[in-house]
């Protein structure tokens, strides 16, 4: 079957609408989320039309089907990343920013021997274009144990700057955690130097991989990572789910987060023991649905084969790129080539400032996103206080650009009228 | 074209013009406020004789409605009492809340009714407020000092 | 319009089905999780379908919708509480233990003169009763401040044991942290000398009304409290959504919990500060289309209204409660009148273990709960390591509690053949 | 009766007369599990003269399903050697994993067959495992202190 963006939009019913008085929905953002095709909805739904029960704790029929089907998906996300010690390594949490805050606060109820404590003199790395999520976590968390935290600036072109590796991630280093992908830059960031060094010291690596599980293969064995978050709703599926990936042996050494049902191998008024990995970290009744929704997302990718999505994006990306070089007076905020990179493009337009921009291919029917994108810090190194982030997914083609480049010159006309 | 309504011309004008920006030396009370959502941010000086708004300067970067509105703002309340202010605020914030059911109150708001149509797109209703957020925050703390 | 379960039930797809080999399904186990409507199936999906977009971010129409539509659930669940400070204190959680634990770390974050700074000294306050979702993140926090976890006793007729509250409640004690409504006793407490007495001493009081909520009208105002909170799955709506309601004061003085996107107000590569209520405690993305899902839950639930809800519960658990005394060998855990009680009614039957009671009760098609509940504490005081729990909700009737107690009949016949 | 394939009578006679309950007074190793989700707990001692488990005894409270299979097991497992007693654990494992599609080995399992119904119940095979993941747990701790 060959890849064919208009056929993939038939399964996602968003396409038969229209915005702004009829027009056609040129949906450019799924950088910020994706859209959802008919079966991640049928699979949530039809988890509370058909199972719905509390997992792992009801003696009646109901909730041994509810259980299946959570820990089915439990299951498709460990092949889908390729997790080497299958399913047990898989965490579900609400999104992704969650599944980091774990990480941190877990590791900040380290105490002792445990590999995770840290205390005065230790280093936690990351990078001038993590967002928000992978950033202020490790932030509160050096706050809170008194560690450092140091990071690879970028350079002018938007590559992550490894020139002076050793002297970022030193010896004094416990985790380096990056993002895959830029959601801003779309740079993705070549892992194998990074890992070695982080690995020679005794690091983890923690990989946000938000904007890359979407969009291409990601195998966590063969990047020797440790840890790695995504969200649900970003790959296609609900809202509400994000998944943790860690190492079997690690995730058993770190201290579990949020505390209460399920979680716990015993309990008195004053104490309490935990259950083994994914448990000790799901506490309460889960996102069941959400999780069953992001399975049937999982699938859907998989028959259409990551690589496929990712060489659509790539071409697509080359496509977009070469026809912005034309508009005149555009300037992009990311690398210009596909090499190593992603379909979310940032750009600046003459002195339209994004958020009218925005709003301008808004009421052409594009949809974009405008602003910082979670990544301040980022904003501040390259000056570039906002931009305007062009998103593609398996779903647009040419004729999305198209629209969107269109509207662009169309916007210059607009506001260069006065 | 509904956008039309949102970028009026005296909008636009402002945004290319922009009225009392740049800071005074000497001041009553300076306030800083940001949109955390688009990273638009406005530094507002104040300065007070009595109860009347003698001086209002400022500088920032951000949208054309956020830079229109907080350059429009300093034109209108300068010269006016602190209460007088108060009434104009209200006014504009109630314009803001009308969901583009109201055309504002010409004779309290005067060049600020452009932003009527600004209430229709609650994307950007933040972006209008912010100088005026920024101008509430500045004359408590200039009265406070008094 | 009469109240009637029958016509209830129409609306919930899941009783179409029926369960092992033909049985109809009896479901005794909404204390675990309810059932879904079509009306929040179709809420969830419908936003998926029509609507999805990140909400708060985007400069575009289905951003603007998505924001209407997630900020309106907000207001619905402020209404439904009556919260006194309108919607700025509904804060979007996975389910309550996330809210619970919010509260704790989010305490445990503060410090100086903040009034949430915990230190040795400090006490707070539990019962014997609670959910472990509401006594393991109190029993952490005291772990990491050194401040005393103090506790109500229970009584053998499974109420709170009030008699000694003020050398329960301490002049030390800054938290107060109770089940409204016990998921195994079905006791509901007694607020208003708990509520006087915490806040004569300075404490906030924390209501896990996990199990009230759903069941009856909870008006925050009325009651005094300072914080609540309970899940969406538990009250007709979807999973992976729960909430926490606090005193807007309360909440602008905590602080945050979860890190990363859209809960800033600034950030640099080593700081930031946070946005104000209710932003500051929603990071990242949020459960859009299950806080869509709640609302429309709780407009189903007012439209039938709390107080005919509750008043159907009391009226079928007399009824349940009278025909178990007649059951031979029947032993109730928790009060045995209806009198400040809800619909969750956990027993034992003779020498059955309750496992194998739940078991057979599934064979004909009987859906309950067996095991601690998750309140291993309560069980060990109660000295009853495990129950079984029927518990009602407005779709069921009284011949649901005919066939549970013909269930428990033909139980008594399985097992005594031996 | 599907439900007549989960309680065999061997399964409900062993609950009502458990074997080997009562814990012996000394031990090579004692371990302690308890079945989170519903409160079942187990303790188990182990004796063992060279390779051959020459004691096994325990103490526990919980369903029908966890009391009979602890109590088969002790029967069975008592004599055999830690070789024999790995490989009749794998045998009942893979049993507990068939999902009803096994019958279950006779000839090393001998009574524990009676538990293959139970695979087809998989709210109830964490019960039946109790036992075994004590004695798993039992026989290496009293290995390693020799
Ligand atoms: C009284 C009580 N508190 C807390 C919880 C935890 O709720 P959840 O699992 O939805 O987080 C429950 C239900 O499991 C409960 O019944
Ligand atoms: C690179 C990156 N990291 C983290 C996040 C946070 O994801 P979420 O908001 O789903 O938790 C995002 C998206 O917002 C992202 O693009």
């Amino acid at each position: 079957m060959s890849f064919s963006p208009a056929l993939i939009r038939q399964d996602f019913p968003i396409f038969e609408r229209t915005v702004r008085e009829g027009k056609k929905l040129v949906y450019l953002d799924s950088g910020a989320t994706s859209q959802k095709p008919h079966s991640v909805i049928e699979a949530e739904s039809g988890f509370y039309k058909f199972h719905n029960a509390a997992v792992h704790r009801g003696a009646h029929q109901l909730a041994e089907e509810a259980t299946d089907a959570y820990e089915n998906a439990r299951l498709i996300v460990s092949k889908f990343l390729n997790a080497p010690g299958g399913s047990d390594e898989i965490i579900f949490t609400k999104n992704a920013t969650e599944s980091l805050n774990l990480l941190a606060y877990s590791m900040g109820n380290a105490e002792g021997t445990n590999r995770f404590a840290l205390k005065a003199g230790d280093r936690i790395v990351v990078s001038e274009m993590e967002h928000h999520a992978n950033l202020i976590p490790w932030q509160q968390l050096c706050a809170r144990t008194g560690a450092e935290l140091g990071w690879f600036s970028v350079t002018p072109e938007g590559r992550l700057d490894l020139s002076a590796i050793d002297s970022v991630i030193t010896a004094d280093t416990k985790v380096v955690a990056l993002t895959h992908q830029s959601n801003v830059l779309g740079t993705i960031i070549p892992l194998e130097a990074i890992v070695a060094r982080a690995h020679a010291v005794g690091a983890v690596v923690v990989l946000d991989a938000c904007q890359s599980v979407p969009h291409m293969p990601v195998d966590v064995a063969a990047l020797e990572i440790d840890f790695l978050s995504f969200s649900g709703h970003k790959t296609l599926g609900p809202t509400g789910i994000g998944v943790l990936w860690g190492r079997k042996n690690l995730l058993d050494e770190l201290p579990p987060f949020l505390f209460g049902g399920s979680m716990i191998e015993y309990v008195t008024m004053t104490d309490a023991t935990w259950a083994m990995t994914p448990a000790k970290f799901e506490a309460g009744v889960p996102n069941m649905a959400q999780a069953v929704g992001l399975g049937a997302a999982l699938n859907y990718l998989s028959e259409i084969g990551m690589e496929n999505v990712h060489s659509h994006e790539v071409a697509l990306t080359a496509y977009l790129l070469e026809a912005m070089r034309e508009i005149e007076g555009l300037k992009l905020v990311g690398p210009n080539d596909t090499h190593l990179r992603g379909g979310a493009i940032s750009f600046m337009v003459q002195d339209i400032h994004p958020h009218d921009l925005g709003q301008y291919l808004d009421s052409q029917g594009v949809a974009v996103r405008t602003g910082h994108h979670c990544a301040w810090p980022l904003a501040k190194a390259l000056n570039v206080p906002a931009s305007t982030r062009a998103s593609l997914y398996l779903y647009n083609d040419e004729s999305d650009c198209d629209a969107l480049v269109h509207a662009i010159v169309g916007a210059k006309k607009y506001f260069g009228r006065f | 074209m509904q956008l039309d309504s949102l970028y009026q011309e005296v909008i636009l004008d402002h945004y290319k013009h922009p009225q009392h920006k740049g800071l005074s030396s000497n001041f009553a009370a300076q306030v800083s406020h940001v949109n955390a959502s688009c990273g638009d941010e406005i530094i507002l000086n104040i300065n007070l004789e009595g109860d009347l708004i003698s001086e209002l300067t400022w500088d920032g970067q951000g949208c054309s409605i956020s830079q229109a509105s907080v350059s429009i703002m300093t034109d209108l309340l300068t010269g006016k009492t602190l209460d007088q202010a108060a009434i104009i605020l209200k006014s504009f914030s109630d314009l803001m809340a009308s969901k583009g059911t109201s055309a504002g109150d010409e004779l309290v708001l005067e060049d600020a009714i452009a932003f009527a149509g600004v209430s229709k797109f609650p994307g950007r209703i933040k972006c209008s407020l912010l100088g005026w957020m920024a101008f509430k925050d500045a004359a408590i703390q200039a009265q406070s000092r008094k």
